[in-house]
């Protein structure tokens, strides 16, 4: 196996391992951190795929990304968060080990569901299609599954960089145009749940259980 | 010409961001939906005449077409009906003018942005036009900067922007598809469409769920639909019409789109199992959700899941003729529940409550505005004149003759159940007694009179847009 | 073609004249109304007369299929027998129209609802069918609930009548699409030319799903609880339109499913047949004992209709055996169709004028108008003999076919067939025995007698055109009844529409006669005679008596003893109708609630002793109440899936991604 | 109809009104020696109508038209079905028309025109009489027409006289099953129809057990003279279709006069020996509670539906 496969697989894992770690953590902080980290792996993949492929337009994104997803992101949350540092995924719907029991049977799940592209792209690239979709559906279950504003957005922003992980894996990017389209729109999206965050901050919405008066 | 249709909001919506809020700033807003139908019609005409206009990323084809005209003409009826409903709360202090112009920007992004997702021709761009609706509204669904409407904003942007991300991944995926069948444009409709028969068959069956569940989501179909009910009974009432009565629709023809290629690629066994899974689902949740309804907003929300969930059960069918009754119904739909959205905001504003149990005697009490959801709820219950009669049988007729009879008979069924449950609603908030009675103004009457009387004419009668439907069902039949 | 689009372009004329000032507004449409009428009965009657279809296509109408005109003379027959009972509903209506009947929705949809029941049989294909069909049901709807802002019965009859008649309008579209997938286009022609290489399965449920769906239109049991909700509630024209004309277009359904598909297997008939006799037997007990006269009538429709399609199913069940009395039942079937229009729009006018002129419709409220609105009992009297079938009225000539019918299509009949007659001659019996005791319920105790209200008592004779209306259906009533031979060219050509008609019945103007089958009646010879016969009674009475003083008495009736002078001695209408309740019990469970309060020092001496007895609907009891019950719990159970929770919101769509993901790949 | 059938029919209707009387005369002298008691002349009926016919005319206070016009088509409908049945002959006016339906609705006529007088009363008698009547009428209706269903299935018409000119023609389809089962049903409707034991008891003093006496409560003068007489025709009528239904000896085939006169006196003797039996059989029973019955109709009926299965099955 080659470096620059094992360099792209580590970058992978490390994006899995992140979703992971969303789900593992308590501490808010400590998830937007993950959410960092992640960002960086996102970035060093799409770098490492631009290297190997010769790719500047895919070394930009990779800037890009770096720039968004490892910086702006979590910084806007994290400001968020700094606000009331000490605050807690305390009592997640689902506990953290039976969560992380779901991780695991999600991320077999994806190993199934993405047999189709594995089989279509093949090579280093497209074995490492299942964690892209693992960390989409780990992304997403930690929307359920989490209390907290921060979380749901958090594992948002999960999904997304698990389906650009996919993108940079299957296709070494989309156009670079619609990635920098989509990147921008996650940007306006977190934008726009920062200013909502605030407000259910400031109207006094501790977590998300509380948003409970539109029903039938 | 195409780019055109972009300049009206944009110039309208830069207006109302620089300039403070006043009611001229809401009739250039209307003035803009009114170029965009007008523009819209001359594309028709155009397109009728010598087929489709641009190429690359934006392309305008018949059924784009007829999307501009029904984007154009339900956001005239918003922004029309807007001006009032923004004078009325500046006046009693409901909102801030710096909220109002807030609003009367955003609305022309919202357009703007609808009327671009129907007319790219690619999917990267489409995709960011349908992100662009979630985030844009996501603001005029809070308009109201109440608790419940902070709630509203939250659960629409949440569970959109989930769906929305699958439809991201299913797109990707469908472009890894087209990379690997060596397809020049990989993320044009066209080329796709045209290249469909190469496309690796199990990545497009991922690609195609994988998409039909994100669009879906902004759809409103099952099961990311809980968002639908919460947020057009939050939003402003011609912010609800605009949503319910075209983005939906809006989402909903971009599956339109990539059923074609589905069907070109998998053959109509999968998309169609998918689409009616889907939509009988949807029917089936909106039945259950109408039969004990308290709330008339909520109620018209179901109703859009309803009918969203009538014509994805038709598109999975399939047929020139299943894809015209779905193409009339995006319009006699959209009309109809543009106008029950505004008569509900001012049911709202003048009785304080859009409790059904609260409204007895809405007939008595208020004749015009009664007279006005009594007849919209018909329409919406597909009883003639209006066209939404004339649709649903059109899609009836196509499942029958499709052979798929038990469709017809679930969706008859199901639409029997409906019809109970809202005229059970309708008996309670319309009938009974009142002391006082209350005339409406003209200008409220007069537009949503007008609206009506559109869904009417296009029931009875189906000149001018016969040509043109035909031509837009062809495509996505 | 162009008179047609002359009708349907005067009705919308009509309906939209509703738009005038109230001063002139009932009036004005009422004019343009009576043109529509005109026009077409006139229509109806060359189309009848020449024996020649109109038939026409226009695409430029209503999206995708256009508009398909085809009307046969079946349809002919319909048209012609609405429009009779429409023109006297017209005239009524003007008369009716200080009863809060002139606003603009009630005018306009009056004339809405008369134009599509004149239309809907002229409609060529499965389009055209069900937009006439569905304005005419929501037209009559805003008609049903006129009164919603004073009466709760009325806001309930709207929702009974609007979601029956929607729920079967579903079944007809669902029938009539079926069957148009199958065709080259949807009109009626090339469907009957299709269906027929349908498989057997298939046109049987068709024929099963239209049966029931017409058959909840024409008021069939258990589809039937919406007729006396909707009939009673409505505005007396109204009233007289939804009994005597669309009821009818119920019965036109089922032969139109007939004309499509062909008479088809002896088990469609069997079925058609059983819900005819419980219709029948069902509407005619409940009529013998409601006490309310509206409701009465709604019932006694629902007992008619049932006869109705009891006549259609034997005509379905002898046209493998016997084609003279398949014919014969058709053409039975359709002269109680027209008979029923007749009669049934002459007793709701005539029941209008008693509420317009008494604000009652409880018989045990009414009694004593022969005296004080001669003529409106007059034509009630006439109305009712012509339902209980007494000659020579036209209910006896037309009950007379069926069962003549009936009679003749037991030569050569299987067993089966033989038992299904006896059991509808049965039928037809206890019906016909019950229905006089409903009529002789409803004229004696509401006409006449002494008063038992106030208002009653005070009751005056209603505007002229409210006399008139009535007495023009009360005249062909008995017109048709004394010269049925006035009617039956048009009959039977209506009838060949359907099948040939093999019957070989023959009408003088005086009479029926069935050479073949050597069976006649003449009801103009038995009227003659009988009149004959009472005049010379009468002159003999006149002849007789005492020689000097005055001829004629009058005296206090026998109270054992004691002096009747209260209306409260008289019987009631549940007091009349106590004995057949009592033989019905089991059928109708009616509740009783008897409630005694005694008085405190001894509870041998009763304080106060309250009764309280509903005889509801015990279908609408047993059947539907508990899937409303059911429903509603449903609904208040669904509310759960939108519980506020963003959580679960979520978990929806991530479980079925998941689940799509591993099934799809 | 030519003038020899309107001969036929006025001898049968002067046979029917001045018979009727004497019938209802002839049963209370048998049901009264059979009790013990003397019992009034055979004529007694026709004296008391003689009487009652000079008297002055009464109307309770509150009545209208129908009153007085009821007993008028009483007698009338009587009369028009004792011109037109065959009971004399087979050779009445208007032969084709003769329909057995028709002659059942005819008569009809005048019992649904009692009630609604009696009803015009405005009395808690006559409402119950009307009342009870009716429910008895209705409850009757059944039987009688699937009878009449049976009768006519031989020939598969209706027309009374075809039926029972094809008893005296082919005398082995009177003794079959299917006619025998539905003249059983038919006795029990005539019981019930004419108001005889164990129905009612026409010589009931006490209102509340009257059914029909009750309907005509109010009458007095001439209008009880005719409403005595139209029920005395009507009794005469139904027991004529009787007997001629079951043994249509002797009578007329065609309107010679020998054959009148000899299908006069049969007619005569059969309705007579009838009638003797019908007050035998009333005093060897008891009226049955209105609520029971149901139960006697109901074998009435299902004996007219076996006689139709029956028919149906030996054919």
């Amino acid at each position: 196996m080659s470096a620059f496969a094992n360099s792209l697989a580590s970058a992978a894992v490390v994006v899995t391992v992140g979703a992971v770690v969303v789900l593992w953590r308590h501490r808010l902080r400590s998830i937007v951190a993950a959410l960092s980290v992640q960002g960086v792996a996102l970035a060093a993949t799409a770098a490492l795929l631009g290297i190997h492929e010769h790719d500047r337009g895919l070394l930009a994104v990779a800037g890009l990304v770096l720039l968004v997803k490892a910086a702006v992101v979590p910084g806007l949350l994290a400001r968020v968060v700094a606000a009331n540092p000490g605050a807690r995924e305390s009592d997640p719907l689902v506990n953290v080990p039976a969560s992380l029991v779901v991780a695991g049977l999600l991320t077999l799940g994806a190993f199934v569901a993405a047999r189709p592209i594995v089989a279509l792209v093949g090579g280093p690239t497209g074995r490492l299609v299942p964690l892209g979709l693992a960390t989409v559906l780990i992304g997403f279950f930690a929307m359920v599954a989490r209390r907290r504003a921060m979380s749901q957005v958090v594992g948002l922003l999960l999904v997304d960089n698990g389906i650009a992980l996919v993108a940079f894996l299957v296709t070494s990017g989309v156009p670079v145009i619609v990635e920098f389209g989509s990147t921008l729109d996650v940007l306006f999206g977190v934008v726009v749940l920062r200013v909502l965050l605030a407000r259910l901050s400031a109207a006094g919405f501790s977590d998300l259980d509380q948003l409970r008066s539109l029903h039938d | 010409m195409v780019y055109w249709l972009f300049l009206a909001p944009l110039v309208a919506g830069l207006v109302a961001m620089l300039s403070p809020w006043r009611p001229a700033v809401a009739w250039l807003g209307a003035t803009s939906a009114l170029v965009v139908l007008v523009l819209g019609v001359g594309l028709a005409v155009r397109v009728e005449h010598s087929g489709p206009i641009g190429s690359g990323v934006l392309r305008v084809d018949a059924l784009a077409a007829f999307l501009v005209i029904v984007i154009g003409a339900v956001s005239l009826l918003a922004t029309v009906r807007s001006v009032s409903y923004l004078s009325n709360e500046v006046q009693a202090g409901h909102s801030t003018l710096r909220h109002a112009a807030l609003y009367s920007t955003l609305v022309q992004g919202f357009i703007a942005a609808m009327v671009l997702a129907v007319v790219a021709n690619n999917l990267g761009v489409l995709w960011v036009a349908i992100e662009a609706t979630t985030v844009v509204t996501t603001f005029l669904v809070g308009h109201h900067r109440t608790p419940a409407a902070l709630e509203a904003s939250w659960k629409y942007i949440i569970i959109c922007s989930v769906g929305i991300a699958v439809a991201f991944l299913g797109t990707t995926v469908l472009y890894l598809a087209g990379v690997h069948a060596h397809v020049a444009n990989p993320l044009d409709f066209t080329s796709l469409a045209a290249h469909a028969a190469l496309l690796n068959a199990p990545v497009v069956r991922l690609a195609f769920t994988l998409i039909v569940f994100g669009y879906g989501t902004k759809a409103g179909l099952v099961p990311l639909f809980s968002w639908l009910p919460d947020a057009h009974g939050q939003a402003p009432a011609p912010v609800s019409a605009l949503m319910s009565g075209v983005l939906l629709s809006v989402a909903l023809s971009a599956i339109l789109r990539l059923r074609v290629i589905a069907v070109s690629t998998l053959g109509p066994t999968f998309p169609r199992v998918l689409l009616l899974a889907i939509g009988i689902a949807t029917l089936v949740v909106a039945a259950v959700m109408l039969l004990a309804q308290r709330d008339l907003k909520r109620l018209l929300a179901y109703s859009s899941m309803e009918h969203m969930g009538i014509m994805t059960v038709a598109a999975g069918v399939g047929g020139p003729l299943a894809l015209s009754g779905v193409l009339l119904h995006i319009l006699g739909h959209g009309l109809v529940k543009g106008v029950l959205f505004l008569d509900a905001g001012e049911v709202l504003r003048l009785e304080g409550t859009t409790r059904i149990a609260r409204l007895g005697g809405l007939l008595a009490r208020r004749p015009a505005l009664g007279a006005i959801l009594a007849i919209g709820l018909a329409g919406l219950l597909g009883l003639p004149p209006f066209s939404i009669f004339v649709s649903e049988l059109t899609m009836l007729r196509a499942e029958a003759g499709a052979g798929l009879w038990w469709v017809a008979a679930v969706v008859l069924g199901v639409l029997a159940i409906i019809l109970a449950a809202i005229l059970a609603h309708g008996r309670t908030m319309l009938l009974g007694p009142s002391e006082q009675s209350t005339r409406s103004p003209v200008s409220l009457v007069a537009p949503l009179g007008v609206a009506l009387g559109a869904a009417v004419w296009f029931g009875l009668v189906a000149w001018p847009l016969a040509h043109l439907l035909s031509l837009a069902a062809g495509i996505v039949a | 073609m162009i008179v047609l689009a002359l009708v349907a372009g005067l009705g919308v004329l009509a309906t939209l004249t509703a738009l005038v000032p109230r001063a002139v507004r009932v009036k004005l449409v009422a004019g343009l109304l009576g043109l529509v009428e005109i026009v077409g009965g006139a229509t109806a009657i060359r189309v009848l007369a020449t024996n020649h279809a109109i038939v026409g296509h226009t695409s430029s109408l209503v999206p995708f299929t256009g508009v398909r005109i085809d009307l046969t003379p079946l349809g002919a027959l319909f048209t012609l027998t609405t429009a009779v009972v429409a023109i006297a509903a017209t005239i009524h209506w003007v008369g009716y129209r200080r009863h809060a009947m002139s606003s603009v929705s009630l005018s306009s949809a009056f004339a809405l609802f008369v134009t599509s029941l004149l239309l809907v049989p002229a409609a060529g294909d499965i389009v055209t069918f069900l937009v006439l069909w569905e304005v005419m049901a929501l037209s009559s709807l805003v008609l049903v609930a006129h009164d919603h802002a004073k009466r709760d019965e009325t806001r309930q009859a709207a929702w009974w009548y609007g979601a029956m008649t929607q729920g079967g309008a579903a079944l007809i579209t669902l029938g009539l699409v079926v069957l148009g997938g199958h065709a080259a286009n949807p009109s009626f022609s090339a469907i009957a030319a299709s269906a027929s290489h349908l498989p057997a399965a298939t046109r049987g449920a068709v024929f099963l799903v239209l049966l029931v769906g017409f058959g909840s239109k024409a008021g069939l049991v258990p589809a039937h609880v919406w007729l006396p909700r909707a009939h009673a509630e409505a505005p007396a024209p109204a009233s007289a339109l939804l009994s005597g004309a669309m009821v009818n277009l119920g019965i036109y359904g089922i032969v139109l499913a007939r004309t499509l598909l062909g008479v088809g297997a002896t088990w469609w008939w069997l079925v058609a047949g059983f819900f005819g006799v419980i219709s029948a037997l069902y509407g005619s007990l409940y009529a013998a004992t409601s006490t309310d006269l509206k409701r009465l009538l709604a019932y006694s429709t629902s007992d008619n209709m049932g006869l109705v399609v009891i006549g259609l199913s034997a005509s379905g069940l002898f046209a493998a055996h016997n084609a003279a009395a398949s014919s014969l039942a058709l053409i039975a079937t359709l002269v109680l169709v027209t008979a029923h229009a007749l009669y049934k729009s002459t007793l709701f006018l005539g029941a209008g004028s008693v509420q317009y002129a008494t604000d009652e419709r409880d018989l045990d409220r009414l009694g004593g108008l022969a005296r004080t609105m001669p003529v409106t009992t007059a034509v009630i009297v006439v109305g009712a003999l012509a339902v209980a079938a007494l000659p020579p009225l036209n209910g006896f000539g037309a009950e007379w076919l069926v069962v003549q019918s009936l009679v003749h299509g037991l030569s050569g009949a299987d067993p089966v067939t033989t038992v299904a007659t006896a059991v509808f001659v049965a039928a037809l019996a206890l019906t016909g025995g019950l229905t006089i005791v409903a009529f002789v319920k409803a004229v004696g105790v509401g006409f006449l007698g002494r008063a038992r209200s106030e208002s009653a008592e005070h009751a005056r004779e209603v505007p002229v055109s409210m006399r008139i209306a009535p007495a023009i259906t009360a005249a062909a009533c008995v017109a048709l009844g004394v010269a049925p031979g006035l009617a039956i060219t048009a009959i039977s050509r209506a009838s060949d529409a359907v099948a040939p008609n093999r019957s070989g019945l023959t009408a003088t103007l005086s009479g029926f006669h069935l050479q073949a089958l050597r069976s006649a009646v003449d009801p103009l010879a038995l009227a003659l005679g009988a009149v004959a016969a009472a005049l010379v009674v009468a002159g003999l009475r006149r002849a007789g008596g005492p020689r000097t003083g005055a001829k004629l008495r009058v005296f206090e009736p026998w109270g054992s003893g004691r002096a009747v002078t209260s209306a409260r001695m008289q019987y009631t209408a549940t007091s009349f109708a106590e004995p057949l309740q009592r033989v019905f019990d089991d059928v109708l469970a009616p509740q009783h609630d008897l409630d005694v309060s005694h008085v405190l020092e001894s509870r041998y001496y009763v304080e106060r002793v309250a009764y309280a007895s509903a005889n509801d609907d015990i279908v609408e009891r047993r059947l539907y109440r508990p899937v409303l019950a059911l429903a509603a719990v449903l609904g208040v159970r669904a509310r759960g899936l939108a519980n506020g929770s963003v959580h679960r919101y979520l978990a929806y769509g991530f479980v079925v991604l998941v689940i799509a993901l591993v099934v799809v790949s | 109809m030519n003038l020899a059938s309107l001969l036929v029919g006025a001898v049968q209707l002067a046979l029917v009104v001045l018979g009727g009387p004497l019938l209802l005369g002839l049963m209370r002298v048998v049901r009264s020696r059979l009790e013990g008691r003397v019992g009034p002349p055979v004529s007694q009926p026709w004296r008391d109508i003689a009487k009652l016919a000079r008297k002055q005319r009464t109307r309770p206070s509150e009545s209208s038209w129908i009153f007085a016009v009821a007993p008028l088509v009483l007698v009338a409908t009587a009369a028009t079905v004792a011109v037109l049945a065959p009971l004399v002959t087979l050779a009445p006016p208007l032969a084709s028309s003769t329909d057995f339906i028709a002659v059942i609705f005819v008569l009809l006529v005048g019992s649904v025109a009692l009630a609604l007088a009696a009803l015009d009363t405005a009395t808690a008698f006559g409402g119950m009489g009307a009342s009870r009547a009716l429910t008895i009428g209705a409850l009757v209706e059944p039987a009688l027409l699937v009878a009449v269903l049976a009768l006519s299935m031989p020939l598969h018409s209706t027309n009374l006289i075809a039926i029972v000119a094809n008893g005296s023609r082919h005398a082995s389809t009177l003794l079959g099953p299917s006619h025998l089962l539905a003249l059983c049903s038919f006795i029990v409707v005539i019981l019930a129809e004419s108001g005889r034991l164990p129905v009612d008891n026409p010589s009931t003093h006490l209102e509340l057990t009257m059914i029909y006496e009750a309907l005509i409560l109010e009458y007095s003068g001439p209008d009880l003279a005719a409403v005595t007489l139209g029920e005395s025709m009507r009794l005469a009528i139904w027991l004529g279709l009787f007997v001629n239904l079951v043994a249509p000896v002797g009578i007329a085939a065609t309107a010679h006069p020998l054959a009148l006169v000899v299908g006069l006196v049969a007619l005569t003797l059969k309705v007579v020996v009838v009638g003797i039996v019908v007050a035998i059989f009333e005093v060897t029973t008891a009226k049955l509670r209105l609520f029971r019955l149901p139960e006697l109709l109901a074998g009435g009926f299902i004996l007219a539906v076996l006689g139709v299965v029956t028919g149906a099955v030996m054919r």
